[in-house]
């Protein structure tokens, strides 16, 4: 495609639109339900201390979900999402990463950063916006976020992190650009992954952050999570081509559908991107195939608008069993063994609950903090005013009145 | 006349608009058969089918962009967005598009069938994306009608006129209020006619005015302060544009004095444009500054919510202060 | 596709990525260059009367291209912009639609709406934002509109006009829908035609207009016009895809890519696209091929991003000589007449020209009329002020004092 | 020390700062291998190199996400939105991103290397598209810093400090004064701080306040008032946010009088902030109302420009009406 306009230049003359749907894109699936790899497929490179953490992260998050999602009806915590029936899509293509790779989440990927070793403290000083969360107690819960990891703040608006990915992923890239000759002095080395969900791969950000990674060449794999719904809005209210895969070739993408219940499908799908990413600086795109078997999140009831029948025939293959068995065919796992190490860990996280809920809140002066980098003026003077006022009113700021000098 | 809360007053006014025009569409992120994440479009699937009440695709600004080619085509174009703090995406959209489409084209193309509804402000626990009070981003727009109701009588009252009007109109409905507001509210039709401000209480040393939400918590502050003896007028602005300079211009020649109260940042809010206009209009009745008790300028907090809004307590202190200077 | 996920449902067990460049996508030709139709193409159905008024279109838009550009060289118009080599891409399209079908345009499209009866003194009267003009001369040049000929009024944002006409056609689809049974009562009579460049396809407006017609069923036709640049930027640093066809697949929009240089190929496409919209009440993708062979616009000098031989290369083939010659074959041209004709067409441009140039300007009152359906009373009470201050310092405001009550 | 225009003031900047540090970057909407539909990045790619100054693809939400993601990294980022007019389509991204990234992250990750370059303005038969001055719309934006210069030497002194402030910072140029305004500007390195408004005319009557290219207009005004007899104070505010309240107030306390002037529309205009504030903090020593000389609240029209802009004529009537309260 060396002419001006770009494009391919192969002639016809016949009139014939090219369908909607001619591509047909294939789901890769490597790991039977049985725990045995299909024929042809071949099994990934992942030794037996990968698997177990890829493992027990997923049977942590499940445990972590539960709870909270109960906590949540009990009105302990004010908010939560599961990640039911995504715990392999999140889990094992975070295990294919470099812990220094960036992860730009959407908010259902808990699961990625626990595997990178998010604590159950943090998760819930998050939770409980306490004075220990480092995000200062200003996002809903599960928004959590942490440099040391890699692991870029959630935010609610969806899709804004597909186009800053790709310009961290640049980042990335420019890093490697000698400054006297500019060009490229040496190998890319970290990436971007970038989560989101079939939903949010509708906004316009979506457009932009792939087309530019493509066309600026920068190092990113975008994995779009299609769990079938954006709260109640099924995907084929959502998109009406072949999934969010058949979009890469429209960007000039590299592309492949991967069964999202299969760790191992998963995980050699991320691994074989990320060697593309760094070795060509090009972008990747991935489309997981899992359904949400939970609701959207704990403020949703989705019997409004799908069957139960519905939810049980696509819940069948649960991507934890699936990679259990396949660790037991392996004689990697003793189950008996984990469960107890379940059990414990549930109690803890309870423990932890008990302990998060009773943190103090930030304290006043960090409602002004981190607007800048340093407070300006007219913020100073606003935040002197309300101390003012707050301290002749203690009594009706229990929250951060005792705390002032 | 039923009891009802702000949701079903909405809801209602959405049934008529449906019923009056054949050709009026509701539609935005989940509006379909789930009724909206709040519920407002509850049932109008069901009674007015799929072709005229539907889920889009999860994309702002689309739907703006769709809705401003529905109403130029001609049809009642009644949009959601589903939380105030997401319009942002299709800011282009409305403030480029449906602001200019009459005056560019010298009316020869209009967009004025639109109407668009979101829930705004704060109070849910939401944090900085789930809270945010947005009109004064809008109030600079030419071209743009912008309502906030107080509870679920003018609800339904405005938003019959924000849907009839020839005028891109914004609608910004109070969540906190939702299924808290309860109040009579007739089952016909009724109007309540844009940019007419209402003194809900009236009053001799010092003018209140708020909007939406923010209604209940000066008129809790001005109940507080007529026991320390201190007489509030208290005024609902209704519309912010085209806004009621005169009546509150009236009041405050009477009362000297203007406390301006809303929950979005203090700098540049839609209190500014008040204070700016009104120290100019009556700048030889002021016997005080005109006060803003409003959010500071910060995103929207969460866990020092709290701390943050302009509470009761706040505007009380204000009118303390504004009466004694 | 009836699975929740809205996928294709074949699998594959070897891991493979779909290449970014997996379709291949033809252009359409119809035409050859001498004026003969392809072996194996049909020439479609147009009968002389249209052909003819799809010619002297064309021309008439040449020599108003040229009259204007000069005119701009010679400080008489303030801007302007020539669709040199994109004649027959706009025109051909535009005589494939039926005269009721709403047309959205990006700017380039002049040829449409003459193609429509846009009078001489219309073009005119709008560029020289002179009070004849019905948009009261309150956008630059070239920004035309008529509710009449059903062409809206462009805007200079770009790609607004995209979600835009999928809500438009949806009107026209929603029109047909009984009250009653609240099911399609009739077959779809008119559609949108939207134009807009190939940098304009990169905005998120342009994803979130395509997929929303796809999953809404709006009867509507994208009309890409790819010339290979925007403003400065070729198209290779807008986007690495297969030009913009390669997208409709990502929409499950039917796709067709044809050579904009040859008006029976346009012709016969977007014909075909029109009735498949109709019938199916179903959005189409056509990306056109023609080089900008012109400059961006009269504020903008081509040779400081591209070179006169890749422009001298890209221009061979006109396409108002292509055209011309197939007339000629089928004896429905007097080309010596035509040139006449031509001639005088050039001289009526430079005395309508002359006219437009000397009628006044809008009166004060166009300044506030048209922001809302009656002018709010800020609005008015501003405007009582400035009228006013006008009346006291007429020398200051010749353009509009002297007509002052 | 050499004249030079503002383009070539604020290209000087762009090329100090690449030089600064090694992984700066410049891209938007032609500024590759053009320079820029102004010219304001020309030669830099050749410079610096095409993986360092590029051409983006045409998407004003995609140059900003791509911008914040890049600045996150910590990366020097100067994104370049052709026209401020366009600016809009990215809204979403310097509003609730931009803005929020490092407060919602309790400082884990901040987009403080972020400068967005911008020209903004009317006066060049641009109409409603080309001819806009949206700072008030992020003024009413908390986490934002707002700069706007009005001459060559201001415009690399503030950019330098846009660009070395670890804040995100819309820098808007006055496009009407790229060519226009010509005046000395050291070739090295210098820095004018953020948030300190400048008194360029020190005077007794009336002060005058405004930022870029309406500096021209109220010295002008000023001048033809001094000639009647009035002492204006003119300040040029420079930042929009922090905005310099001490240095307007100090000045009106002085002369009892204060006019702003800005192109974009009066309603909720930044000139609304202005008064709302000083009419707070100097209530006590107003001699007459605060006047906002400003934008109708229209669209930017075309034909009628002349009559349209706050001209020095405008001004100069709000002055005598001031003094002569
Ligand atoms: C810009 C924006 N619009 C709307 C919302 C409200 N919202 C939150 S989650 C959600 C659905 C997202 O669906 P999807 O992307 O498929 O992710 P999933 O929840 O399925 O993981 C919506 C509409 C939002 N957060 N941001
Ligand atoms: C939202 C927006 N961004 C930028 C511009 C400035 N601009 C005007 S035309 C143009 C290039 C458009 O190129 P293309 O879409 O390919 O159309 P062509 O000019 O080639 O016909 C640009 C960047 C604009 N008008 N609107
Ligand atoms: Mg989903
Ligand atoms: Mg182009």
């Amino acid at each position: 495609m060396s002419n001006p306009n770009n494009v391919s230049q192969n002639i016809r003359h016949d009139l014939e639109f090219i369908d909607g749907h001619a591509l047909n894109i294939p789901t890769l699936k490597v790991l039977h339900a049985d725990g045995e790899i299909y024929p042809g497929a071949a099994e990934p490179d992942m030794d037996q201390d990968t698997a177990l953490h890829l493992y027990r992260t997923m049977r942590f998050i499940r445990a972590l979900d539960e709870r909270m999602q109960a906590a949540q009806r009990q009105g302990r915590v004010s908010f939560y999402m599961q990640c039911l029936g995504e715990e392999a899509s999140i889990t094992a293509s975070a295990a294919a990463l470099d812990k220094n790779d960036m992860i730009m989440a959407q908010y259902r990927e808990q699961a990625a950063l626990r595997y990178r070793g998010f604590t159950l403290e943090q998760f819930m000083n998050q939770m409980f916006s306490n004075e220990l969360d480092p995000a200062k107690g200003r996002q809903m819960p599960i928004h959590y976020g942490s440099k040391e990891l890699n692991y870029m703040t959630i935010s609610s608006p969806l899709a804004t992190q597909i186009p800053q990915a790709t310009g961290y992923a640049y980042g990335q890239k420019v890093k490697h650009v000698d400054k006297d000759t500019n060009t490229l002095s040496s190998q890319i080395d970290n990436i971007t992954m970038c989560y989101f969900g079939e939903g949010a791969a509708s906004e316009g950000d979506f457009h932009a952050g792939l087309n530019m990674a493509a066309v600026l060449k920068a190092p990113v794999i975008f994995f779009a999570r299609n769990n079938g719904y954006a709260i109640s809005t099924p995907a084929d209210e959502q998109f009406a081509g072949d999934g969010i895969a058949s979009r890469g070739v429209g960007y000039g993408i590299k592309t492949i559908r991967v069964d999202g219940t299969d760790a191992l499908a998963v995980y050699a799908a991320t691994k074989k991107a990320r060697e593309v990413c760094t070795m060509t600086g090009e972008p990747i795109l991935i489309e997981s195939i899992a359904y949400r078997v939970g609701a959207h999140s704990t403020s949703d009831d989705p019997s409004g608008y799908r069957s139960k029948q519905e939810e049980a025939d696509n819940s069948e293959t649960c991507p934890v069993k699936r990679f259990e068995a396949w660790l037991i065919k392996k004689q990697w796992l003793d189950l008996d063994a984990e469960n107890k190490l379940n059990e414990q860990v549930r109690e803890e996280i309870l423990d932890a609950l008990k302990v998060a809920e009773k943190v103090a809140k930030p304290e006043l002066i960090d409602l002004i903090t981190d607007v800048y980098d340093t407070p300006i003026p007219s913020l100073i003077k606003q935040f002197e005013q309300l101390e003012t006022h707050i301290k002749k009113h203690p009594q009706a700021y229990p929250t951060t009145s005792g705390r002032l000098k | 006349m039923a009891k009802v809360n702000m949701l079903k007053a909405i809801n209602s006014a959405l049934e008529i608009s449906m019923n009056e025009n054949p050709m009026a569409c509701i539609f935005g992120e989940d509006v379909g058969v789930f009724g909206g994440v709040f519920r407002a479009t509850s049932g109008l699937q069901e009674q007015f089918g799929k072709h005229r009440v539907f889920n889009t695709p999860l994309t702002e600004q689309g739907i703006l962009g769709f809705a401003n080619g529905l109403a130029a085509f001609g049809a009642p174009t009644i949009a959601e967005i589903q939380f105030a703090d997401y319009i942002f995406p299709a800011f282009d959209q409305i403030v480029n598009e449906s602001a200019k489409f009459r005056y560019r084209s010298g009316n020869e193309f209009d967009v004025g069938n639109l109407t668009i509804r979101t829930p705004y402000g704060g109070g849910i626990a939401g944090g900085l994306y789930h809270s945010q009070s947005p009109e004064a981003y809008f109030a600079h727009t030419p071209g743009l009608k912008i309502v906030v109701p107080r509870n679920p009588y003018e609800a339904k009252g405005l938003l019959r006129a924000a849907i009839k009007d020839q005028n891109p109109v914004l609608f910004f409905e109070p969540k906190r209020l939702y299924r808290a507001s309860i109040g009579e509210v007739p089952e016909d039709d009724y109007i309540i006619p844009l940019g007419k401000a209402q003194v809900v209480k009236e009053g001799s040393d010092v003018t209140l005015l708020a909007w939406g939400a923010q209604m209940e918590i000066i008129e809790n502050a001005a109940k507080q302060a007529e026991e320390a003896g201190i007489s509030c007028e208290v005024i609902d602005l209704r519309s912010i544009i085209p806004w009621d300079v005169e009546t509150i211009a009236k009041s405050v020649t009477k009362t000297g004095r203007l406390i301006v109260s809303h929950e979005a940042p203090i700098t540049n809010g839609f209190g500014s444009e008040v204070a700016a206009t009104i120290g100019e209009e009556c700048f030889l009745h002021l016997e005080s500054p005109i006060m803003r008790v409003c959010g500071l300028d910060t995103p929207y907090p969460l866990a020092l919510e709290k701390e943050y809004v302009p509470d009761a307590l706040k505007v009380l202190a204000a009118i303390k202060q504004s009466v004694s200077f």
